[in-house]
């Protein structure tokens, strides 16, 4: 039954990337990638949930991971609701009384109906009330938005352009196979007027596009393009897709959308009085959605963020380092403590004291001292720099003595001593102006 | 209308050029029928037959019948000058008034009131709502740093004194709105809170100021988009077109008046500039520093009116002060400004007359009025445009910063096993690390130190294997033992110095990179400080040219490095320095040579890349860079074999000793001062040519080599190539983006606009509508042409240019169209008439004008095809060609161009191809003898071989000389009389534009408007000569708009064609028409080409017309400005275009015959 | 259907409250306070969104909610993951293989098999294998974190205490009237040996309670509580319950279980070589679990908060005044802008440049300015009162002229003048100022 589940899932894979083979290496690129999310605490391990990583779903994530993904949101939220005071965020149930899609069904009920002593066509009947009773589970948050729309109205005193701005987990129908998922969504329905909403879907792609190249370590891995006509979803006239070219090919991470208006007019069963806005011609106002997969995002930064560097030393063979140089912002471990020679049990100590310094002031910090297996410092630079580490602080048998500490960097690989004193200002400022750029 | 082939309209030159339909002609030319002499008609055959241009086949173009509206005087020249007359009247009555006026005494005391006051003769003050008076000398002073809202103006009548004052300078408040209105401008017309006059009825005024664009840019009612009369008349243009100076005279003027020292200097700089060695400046005459100036107020005041200088100090306060400044010095201020209107006054009073002689044709002061109005419709995309292009701008910013720094960073790893003493590139950095320091401290106060903190935290030790347990609940409440020991260490921080190393541990260049700590809040993490200009930056790319890494000397600027030399492996001497490794260079060629050996080397002259479509003002800037040093050399002329012998000298330092030359690379060098062991040095090529140094390879011109793959990145992969890609798209907005931004833009209230705008179906509430007033120099150069730095120079829209839509953010308000042309080939037909009338007096009879008239691109026949063909290069090329040496360029620029367009071409190639090209077009000099030639040559008995028309050839003429300078004592002979060009097929042209540059008194040949008279020929002799033919052509080009600007304005008001001028750029015109007047518009423009065309056929004597120029080969009717009107002008601030984002539909392109279907050729209304 | 729902659902509602028929002015307080809820953007309009809410389920938040509940969580999230460095946040799947409860069944697919033309024997088991294959929701974070155990182990090199954090939605299966729904839960789960563990349990009962206290308005309603031996769930060997005293009665906010290390052993199916740590005796540790109700939080800050302030104004009746004071730190809006008397367009501006000045420093701001329907002075602070606005700021004429503008604090009602220069900073001091109390 596992195993069945997950052979879908692998062609579920395959089929995403278009049904043509990828060449050997773009897929050793692939697991190499992969194994070093499970590796250094990104992504739980097991083959499903990787399975699932891959194809952009959530999965299980470790602590660095679980990290990334809420530096990642939190930095959506900011962005989006920081827009011009326009923004206003809002939270819907999950589940709801909708007519289609995934229902989520109490087994005991269904066992109580199955157990009765029924003809069939009371089975069926009873089945099916059982259903259209039973909630419905969201597959995006566009529809919660839409319902929120008239009570926002009020908010704004009628008076457009304004948005609504939610992130959540949003369920996704089965493919054809069955194989149904979830995802965490962020989601900007953006209400303006017609006349404008051409406009507005230029003004977000640049907004978006923008926002998801600001945390890049190559920029131009993220593109837009323009959905072409024949694949616009039903009520829409215009969209644009926000792409991430993967090693192995292109995924889209956000998706645009000019919907018009018919599905909220749709949604509130065609009260045009109710859902006009004072706009000169007391239209009803068109909706720009933009819908995200953070989970994906979640994938593209790290890929993105992936420096494989090779070096040729003299007379040693090719070295290879492998960084993931994340965005400051993002980096879910901003600094690493470890001692080296000296008193083990004063040099902890003094690293517990950095470690409650730097909590309290919401760098999270790897607590490296507590490891006990005597690694070199060769192998956990390594070990740091495939967990995006901005800095590792080395507290010493000196530092006892002086106060001081040697900060290596993860982008330099360069080790500066420093006071131990200066520390948390540094990384502080570090952060705060890495955010600004 | 349109009549078949066979048609009787059909005419036909005797040189088979079909020329204007029978009917037009009849019109225009009221039945002067053009005669031609057999002999010219037989010369000009066996002209083009010498050219392969007799006998091609050229099809007929349909007639055209058209009935012009009624003409005025006997002929067109006479319909002209009534037309002009009529309509510069009432402006040259107020001229009279004010030149004639007795003007009252300048107040002494000045209101502090908002808005305007009028000073009576004896000193009483009235508050108006303006002056009412037809003439005004008008100054307005602007407070630079409080944003463009006037602060303060001075007006003169003649008969009171005025001022006014904004409400910002009285009022004082903490902010203003940064968007002006209407009310926050200067009324002339209207009283506050109307845009109508009093009394409904617009009056013609003159508006008199020294660079009045700028006042006019502040004035309420120019920006209504329909009503005012008044026009404005420039004290700067008209200094301009009487004593003007070229950019070049400009600079030895200052010199000269800077004195002696400072100026010899700035003169040496501009020669080595434009690349003359040692040639002094052979500035002969200096007469022309006398009567000419400069262009400010203070310097044209003391040229025309002389007596004390101007005082200009006070202007300071306006530049760099406050409005409290100007409010504490408002008295003083008043009173400069004032002074300034003075001096205006009489400058004006002065130039006048000057003008009126030198530039004696109405047409002229008519166009130069109309010119001064231009008007460019915005609405509320303009704000988007601006943001949408700084956002992206920023954005590539962001990112090419990004890379660097990420590459800045990867640098930092070679530190490791000293691994950088490898590196092609970075070897020869700083890479020296600091010892981070610490204050010595006695031995006794460090132990006891130790053993306090030591103490303390054994206390507490916790074990570290078991789980603890949670901590007690005292613990929580006391102080974390830990967090003690911290605070503890943090104590030593007094052993610290107080000034903190920056970035001890870190390579000295990186460091260098990187902001100190201590700088405040705007601090930035990483190498911030690193910019593409920087000399590391191209090392930290690893930019290879073709495969060599480039290197950077203080001498010869950036080059590269070559393997493979022997002489100077083995140093004498301790070498204390770093120590190229050039193993590792021979190993990154042999890569590059094993990746390219498949690879076939590009054609490099593939052509049509943007970056050598030059625009024409481009193009003329390099030649008059370069003319001063071409009229010493004198083309391949008789003064150039001494310098030709020097200029071989100078190659010198290209010749080596055999065993330190490198065999198997050719490039701008080896240059072996440079002395890296096993390495030459060669220069990277440069545009002005080899012995420049390269200062950046990322400059405008390695462009292309960056796109050929000869320069390019050998590491850091993508972020490299990333940068030099992103700094190709910020370009533009780099260059451009403050003039666009500072651009004055006022939105006009519903009311202000007219109502046909206000109540049109498009017409939008929540929309924006309001204007941009160009400041235009009428005429800003010598040649008469305008001068304007954003929107006449601006390019169009290209792909890769962030902010190049920038055209076409002017767009009409809702019920307007823009309905406009370029004159095809404007140049390039009136240089041709011009040849053609001093050749043989007939459209087509040289092989240059018939290029013109009859060439085509499809046959190979046109100018620009023949020239590529005969040189072999691109068409695009062949064009910068063609227009450089119709400018006046010689074949150094030729020669220059050409290297650097392939950079794999030698210098005798070069000079070979420039060679033959001159020869085919400009033809050969040859030399018609002085009086004392022919009297030397007669008394010698000398056989001189001769042409028909007298004339012998350099070498002729060096025998001559040679002859000459060995029977006589006497040192020097002046043999040579006039120069003449021949063979080629431009020769007769340059013969007439030269015969006017030299002729005493040169003018325009169609309104006779005469040069500057800082270029005449009594005041600067010889000199200048580029700038003097160059002059014809573009000075009449200036009449050529300006007779089209007195013909629309005919036909507008003539049949009510609801429209406006707009603006003119360059060949181009445009003007706002209301929709419903747009094809009548468009009819009076084609009208305006013919009559226009014609007034220069009948000037030049010729009577008839092409029928192939006589009409624009299309009329744009668009509702934005831009090139072509189906252009989606797409640019990364725009990616969508124009369409789609700001929902711009193509416009209209329509010839003559559309235009005639439409209208049925009527311009009358209500049809 | 829909009133049906309703009705079912105010049934559940006073069952909870123990059978007991609430008095009428309770009911009236909890009516108003409601009511005040919604009209202050805290919770979507609508009755069933009402009644979600007041059970302390998720409901659909307006803007001032959801703004709340993300700073609740937020200060959850760094109270928990602060603490010594050995919490890691973790994120699971809410769908997982489990065998009971909840499902996420396709009707789609369930309508197939109805539609076949088939036995009842084949029918039944058809539908039995489709539940069985369908993936479960859970309605717990503890599984989870239970599952994550091995791979955490690794990461903290076996060394005992250590925790794993989770916050999520969790789906709550329906009582016997079958009316499912949907919670917000915050989860902390502890391992550590155990010897230890009911220390622990007492050590996180007295951290969660000072957390809860530390944003009150009045800490005594918080309290916790031994959960009596009969109500102890299966394996758990000792509970505490963390309440709220709301007006209408006790309600539970937070668990906390010593769980013994039974359920572990089944999750891992007994693998105890994998499950052991190094903590002398090689035991397998013990769970300790801590899971709170954050929906019911919201509730609670906002009961907690909400001030009814009575007056009596000379020959004046007497006047209610009501403020949500809420703390500094959770109050969703920190600064309302207002513009009083002058020219509109310029005081819009300035108001706009203020608003991204604060958005920018993440200052929830409240653009007041916008309001285009004249209000008095009053009736504006009396609704920024109930919103919990901390300070509201008019710019008016004189703002223009010297920069001067009158700030109102909700706390104190005075109205303070200020330069415009000097507001950012203002407002960020006093805010983290708050945060440290």
């Amino acid at each position: 039954m596992w195993t069945l589940r997950v052979r879908r899932v692998r062609s579920c894979f395959s089929c995403s990337r278009g049904c043509s083979s990828a060449p050997a290496d773009r897929l050793e690129l692939l697991r190499s990638f992969l194994q070093l999310c499970v590796d250094r605490y990104y992504v739980s391990p097991g083959e499903t949930n990787s399975d699932l990583f891959q194809r952009g779903l959530s999965c299980s994530y470790g602590p660095l991971g679980t990290e990334l993904r809420r530096n990642l949101l939190e930095q959506w939220w900011h962005s989006v609701t920081r827009d011009r005071g326009q923004v206003f965020g809002i939270s819907t149930l999950n589940i709801s009384q909708e007519q289609a899609g995934l229902r989520v069904v109490e087994c005991e009920h269904v066992k109580q109906i199955l157990d009765q002593q029924k003809s069939k066509e009371e089975l069926i009947q009873e089945i099916q009330l059982l259903l259209q009773r039973s909630p419905a589970v969201r597959t995006n948050l566009l529809t919660g938005a839409l319902q929120q729309f008239v009570p926002s109205l009020e908010l704004v005193n009628r008076k457009l352009p304004f948005g609504l701005a939610e992130t959540g987990l949003c369920f996704q129908p089965s493919s054809a196979s069955g194989c149904s998922a979830e995802i965490t969504q962020t989601s900007l329905v953006w209400f303006c007027s017609p006349r404008t909403s051409s406009q507005w879907l230029d003004h977000w792609t640049r907004q978006r596009l923008k926002w998801w190249k600001k945390f890049a370590l190559s920029p131009s891995d993220f593109s837009s393009s323009e959905v072409p006509e024949q694949e616009l979803e039903d009520a829409a006239s215009r969209g644009v897709r926000i792409l991430y070219r993967f090693p192995w090919g292109s995924e889209t991470l956000e998706t645009l959308w000019n919907r018009g208006n018919a599905e909220l007019l749709r949604e509130h069963k065609g009260a045009r009085s109710k859902l006009q806005c004072r706009d000169g011609q007391k239209s009803v106002p068109h909706v720009v959605s933009i819908s995200g997969n953070m989970d994906r995002g979640v994938m593209a930064f790290l890929s993105n963020s992936l420096q494989q560097l090779s070096r040729e030393e003299g007379r040693q063979k090719l070295q290879q380092r492998k960084v993931l140089k994340l965005h400051p912002v993002l980096a879910p471990v901003k600094v690493a403590l470890n001692i080296g020679r000296g008193p083990t049990v004063e040099l902890r100590q003094v690293c517990g004291g950095l470690l409650q310094e730097f909590l309290e002031a919401k760098i999270f910090t790897w607590p490296g001292y507590l490891e006990t297996v005597q690694t070199s410092a060769e192998q956990q630079s390594a070990k740091y720099d495939e967990m995006g580490v901005l800095f590792s602080v080395l507290i010493s048998e000196n530092t006892l003595e002086n106060g001081l500490v040697q900060v290596r960097s993860r982008d330099t690989t360069i080790r500066e001593t420093m006071h131990i004193s200066e520390l948390r200002n540094f990384l502080s400022r570090y952060i705060s102006a890495a955010e600004n750029i | 209308s349109i009549q078949g082939e066979d048609s009787v309209e059909t005419r036909l030159n005797p040189l088979k050029i079909q020329m204007l339909s029978k009917n037009l002609h009849e019109q225009i030319f009221r039945g002067v029928v053009p005669e031609f002499c057999e002999e010219a008609v037989q010369r000009s055959i066996s002209h083009l037959q010498k050219h392969q241009l007799w006998g091609k086949e050229a099809s007929l173009l349909p007639d055209v019948e058209l009935k012009l509206p009624q003409m005025y005087g006997k002929n067109i020249d006479e319909h002209f000058r009534i037309l002009a007359e009529k309509q510069s009247l009432p402006y040259l009555e107020a001229v009279t008034r004010l030149l004639q006026a007795e003007l009252p005494s300048m107040p002494q005391e000045w209101s502090w009131e908002v808005g305007w006051t009028r000073y009576g003769p004896n000193g009483e003050t009235q508050k108006v709502d303006f002056p009412s008076e037809s003439a005004l000398v008008f100054d307005v002073e602007v407070c630079m740093t409080e944003g463009r809202c006037p602060t303060l103006a001075v007006a003169l009548s003649p008969t009171n004194w005025y001022s006014w004052c904004s409400k910002r300078l009285i009022e004082e408040r903490y902010s203003w709105s940064n968007q002006l209105s209407l009310a926050e401008l200067i009324p002339l017309e209207t009283p506050s809170n109307s845009s109508r006059p009093p009394g409904g009825q617009w009056k013609e005024r003159l508006v008199v100021g020294h660079n009045v664009s700028f006042d006019r840019s502040h004035i309420k009612e120019q920006y209504l988009l329909k009503g005012s009369k008044v026009r404005f008349l420039d004290t700067m243009s008209l200094h301009m077109a009487i004593s003007g100076l070229t950019g070049f005279q400009r600079i030895l003027w200052m010199a000269n008046k800077l004195g002696k020292k400072k100026g010899v200097q700035e003169v040496k700089e501009h020669i080595k500039k434009t690349g003359r060695k040692r040639d002094g400046p052979m500035i002969g005459s200096w007469d022309w520093v006398n009567i000419s100036s400069i262009n400010n107020l203070a310097d044209v005041y003391d040229l025309y009116v002389g007596g004390p200088p101007l005082q200009k100090e006070a202007r300071e306060i306006f530049i760099k002060g406050n409005m409290t400044d100007v409010r504490n010095n408002f008295k003083e201020l008043m009173q400069y400004c004032a002074l300034d209107v003075q001096a205006t006054h009489q400058v004006f009073t002065e130039q006048m007359p000057l003008f009126m002689e030198r530039c004696p044709h109405p047409v002229t002061f008519a166009g130069m009025l109309e010119m001064g109005v231009s008007y460019l419709p915005v609405n509320q995309n303009w704000g988007r445009y601006l943001e949408d292009s700084q956002d992206v701008y920023d954005e590539l910013q962001r990112e090419m910063k990004k890379s660097l720094m990420t590459l800045a960073d990867d640098a930092c790893q070679l530190l490791q096993d000293a691994r950088y003493k490898e590196d092609p590139w970075l070897w020869d950095l700083e890479w020296d690390v600091q010892e981070f320091k610490q204050k010595k401290v006695a031995a006794s106060k460090k132990k006891p130190a130790k053993k306090t903190t030591k103490k303390q935290v054994s206390s507490h030790l916790p074990d570290w294997e078991d789980d603890p347990g949670p901590p007690s609940e005292e613990e929580m409440e006391g102080p974390c033992p830990s967090r003690l020991a911290v605070e503890k260490l943090k104590e030593t921080v007094s052993r610290l110095p107080k000034r903190r190393q920056h970035l001890p541990g870190h390579p000295g260049w990186y460091r260098k990179l990187c902001e100190k700590m201590s700088q405040g809040d705007g601090w930035s993490s990483g190498a911030s400080l690193i910019s593409l200009q920087m000399r590391l930056t191209p090392k930290l790319m690893g930019l290879t040219w073709d495969g060599f890494p480039l290197h950077y000397t203080e001498k010869h600027g950036w080059g590269y490095l070559v393997p493979g030399r022997k002489d100077n492996l083995n140093p004498a001497g301790e070498n204390t320095g770093p120590v190229c490794p050039h193993r590792s260079i021979e190993r990154i060629y042999k890569e590059y040579c094993e990746q390219n050996s498949k690879v076939q080397p590009k054609s490099l002259d593939s052509g049509d890349s943007d970056d050598l479509i030059w625009t024409d003002s481009s193009v003329w800037e390099k030649v008059e860079e370069m003319s001063s040093l071409e009229n010493v050399l004198d083309e391949n002329g008789f003064g150039s074999v001494q310098n030709d012998a020097k200029r071989k000298n100078s190659l010198d330092p290209l010749f080596f000793p055999e065993e330190s030359d490198c065999q198997y690379h050719h490039g701008n060098g080896p240059y072996n001062d440079v002395n890296i062991p096993g390495c030459w040095f060669f220069k990277l090529p440069h545009k002005d040519g080899n012995h420049n140094n390269v200062g950046s390879p990322f400059s405008k011109d390695f462009l292309v080599k960056m796109e050929d793959g000869t320069l390019r990145a050998g590491r850091g992969g993508t972020n490299a190539a990333r940068a030099l890609e992103i700094n190709k798209m910020m370009s533009f907005w780099r260059n451009a983006h403050k003039r666009i931004s500072s651009q004055m833009v006022v939105w006009l209230r519903k009311g202000e606009l007219p109502r046909n705008v206000s109540r049109h179906k498009d017409f939008d509430e929540e929309g924006q509508y309001g204007a941009v007033l160009p400041q235009v120099v009428t005429a800003g150069t010598v040649t008469r042409r305008a001068v304007e730095p954003t929107w006449l120079t601006a390019s169009n829209a290209r792909r890769d240019r962030v902010g190049s839509e920038l055209k076409a953010m002017v767009q009409v308000p809702p019920g307007y169209h823009l309905v406009g042309a370029d004159v095809d080939s404007q140049e390039l037909w009136i240089a041709a008439v011009l040849g053609e009338a001093h050749f043989a007096g007939m459209h087509g009879c040289t092989a240059f004008g018939w290029m013109t008239l009859q060439g085509k691109k499809s046959q190979g026949t046109d100018l620009h095809s023949r020239t590529a063909e005969a040189v072999g290069i691109s068409r695009e090329h062949a064009k910068v060609f063609n227009y450089g040496r119709i400018y006046g360029a010689g074949q150094p620029f030729a020669e220059r161009l050409l290297m650097q367009f392939n950079h794999r071409l030698n210098q005798t190639e070069a000079a070979s191809k420039a060679r033959q090209m001159y020869a085919l077009t400009k033809g050969i000099r040859r030399y018609h003898l002085s009086e004392e030639g022919e009297w030397l040559v007669n008394e010698l008995g000398f056989d001189v071989q001769r042409e028909e028309d007298g004339s012998v050839s350099l070498q002729e003429l060096r025998r001559i000389s040679k002859v000459a300078s060995q029977s006589s004592r006497r040192k020097k002979w002046d043999i040579v009389g006039k120069r003449v060009w021949a063979g080629g097929t431009e020769s007769d042209m340059f013969n007439k534009l030269e015969s006017i540059a030299h002729s005493a008194q040169p003018a325009t040949p169609v309104l006779r408007c005469r040069i500057s008279r800082a270029l005449e020929p009594k005041a600067v002799r010889n000199e200048f000569i580029t700038s003097r033919v160059n002059w014809v052509v573009q000075s009449s080009a200036v009449d050529y708009l300006h007779l089209m600007l007195v013909a629309m304005k005919w036909l507008f008001e003539e049949h009510d064609i609801d429209g406006r001028f707009c603006i003119s750029i360059h060949d181009e015109v445009r003007y706002l028409v209301r929709s419903e007047d747009r094809y009548r518009a468009a009819l009076a423009l084609q009208i305006t080409n013919l009559l226009t065309r014609s007034v220069f056929a009948h000037a030049l004597g010729l009577q008839d017309l092409p029928q192939s120029v006589a009409f624009f080969s299309a009329v744009d009717i668009d509702q934005c400005l831009r090139k072509e009107v189906v252009m989606d002008c797409v640019t990364p601030s725009n990616p969508t275009g124009v369409e789609r984002s700001y929902g711009l539909l193509p416009g209209e392109a329509l010839d003559i015959y559309q235009i005639i279907n439409i209208t049925e050729g009527s311009l009358d209304k209500g049809r």
